[in-house]
């Protein structure tokens, strides 16, 4: 299956992209897609180990299976007001 | 009205206050946040917001809802904005009005806190003296890691 | 700037606004206080502020310095009608800017619990039923007797 | 020595009206001019036993020494905002 990944702030520029596509197993947790973006070596390996997601717009953690076509943002600490 | 915005647009303070208020409220709480020329007295000449707004957007209309049961008034409304913003620019405004004082300044607070904890928004700092850098910010609540 | 005024003139938010906000300053507070239409469930018409308007001129002015050395800010401004108000109309406003949005929340706070503590001022409401009542109100410090 | 009362609000309604200038004997206290008042009889009898006062725009006590020309506030309670 495949999920959307969203970038953002710091993290799009560790990257180098604002988006990517990603190919998961069935089932897969939001762990696994993380372990498989910091595989990619170069910015994205520097991408944090732990770092905060939201899975369709809703804050999520590791253990969260993903599905095919979900959106899943990497959401750097947040800054606003 | 219960309302909010995640909006590139100036926010027009005097407009966000007309959203508010009822003949049974006798308190309005109003609060700005705005963009200040110096952080840790390193000079600032303005702020990138950066934001993640299909889902700033739920989020901030979550914190107003809720700030709006909390208060029993449904007069509560929030703007933020995203976009490149000199010193003195608004940032985020919040508009609470309630019968009795107590409730309109603590959903106002509310609703700053929460956006400070929760909103999927990122700040980048352009200073005087060279460059820009992302502020530091607070993880939101779960974590996921190896 | 560090101002007050006592009135019977309408209140001017926005104006009161510009009065406050620096380069140095992150966050605003604005309170409003509002004649409201009911009071204990009895319909309300409209509202006589008294004042003893030359001490209220004083007190105020006293409350906003107050106000302004414990928020660190020479940024606070407030003013309070005097006449007679319809429903809805402002009857006071306080708006306090500060670095840090805590200050700002607590200054205009500050000022609006002290002037219902000291500010020589009473309310008279209008009842849609019948006549009008002196409100009860709090007794302002030192008391005399016999 | 004259000094003079302004009243306001439920208390003018009471006495009838919004001030009065009362003489008193040299180094008389509020508490002695609030006695003196009340001793008016009618409206003025009315008016409460303890009283806040305000003396020159500042708040006072029934001790408070009071001198030739001095403008005292019968405050009733406050209820600004």
């Amino acid at each position: 299956m495949d999920v959307t990944v969203l970038l953002f702030a710091a993290h799009r520029d560790l990257a180098g992209s604002d988006n990517t596509v990603v190919s998961l197993p069935e089932n897969a947790t939001v762990s696994a897609l993380l372990e498989k973006l910091r595989c990619r070596g170069g910015g994205w390996a520097a991408l944090p180990e732990r770092a905060a997601v939201a899975v369709n717009h809703r804050y999520a953690n590791g253990t969260t299976v993903l599905a095919e076509g979900d959106e899943v943002a990497l959401i750097p600490p947040v800054a606003g007001g | 009205m219960i309302w909010s915005e995640v909006t590139a647009d100036p926010i027009d303070t005097s407009r966000l206050l007309t959203r508010v208020g009822d003949p049974q409220d006798g308190a309005v709480a109003l609060f700005l946040g705005i963009v200040r020329d110096h952080n840790d007295s390193r000079p600032v000449t303005g702020m990138d917001y950066e934001g993640y707004a299909e889902m700033a957007r739920e989020q901030l209309s979550t914190i107003v809802r809720e700030a709006a049961e909390r208060a029993g008034s449904d007069r509560i409304a929030a703007v933020h904005r995203l976009g490149t913003l000199a010193v003195g620019e608004v940032s985020v405004a919040i508009a609470a009005s309630t019968p009795h004082r107590a409730e309109a300044f603590d959903a106002a607070r509310y609703v700053i806190e929460e956006v400070k904890k929760r909103l999927p928004v990122w700040k980048r700092e352009h200073y005087l003296d060279s460059g820009a850098e992302w502020l530091d910010g607070r993880i939101p609540v779960a974590q996921c890691g190896k």
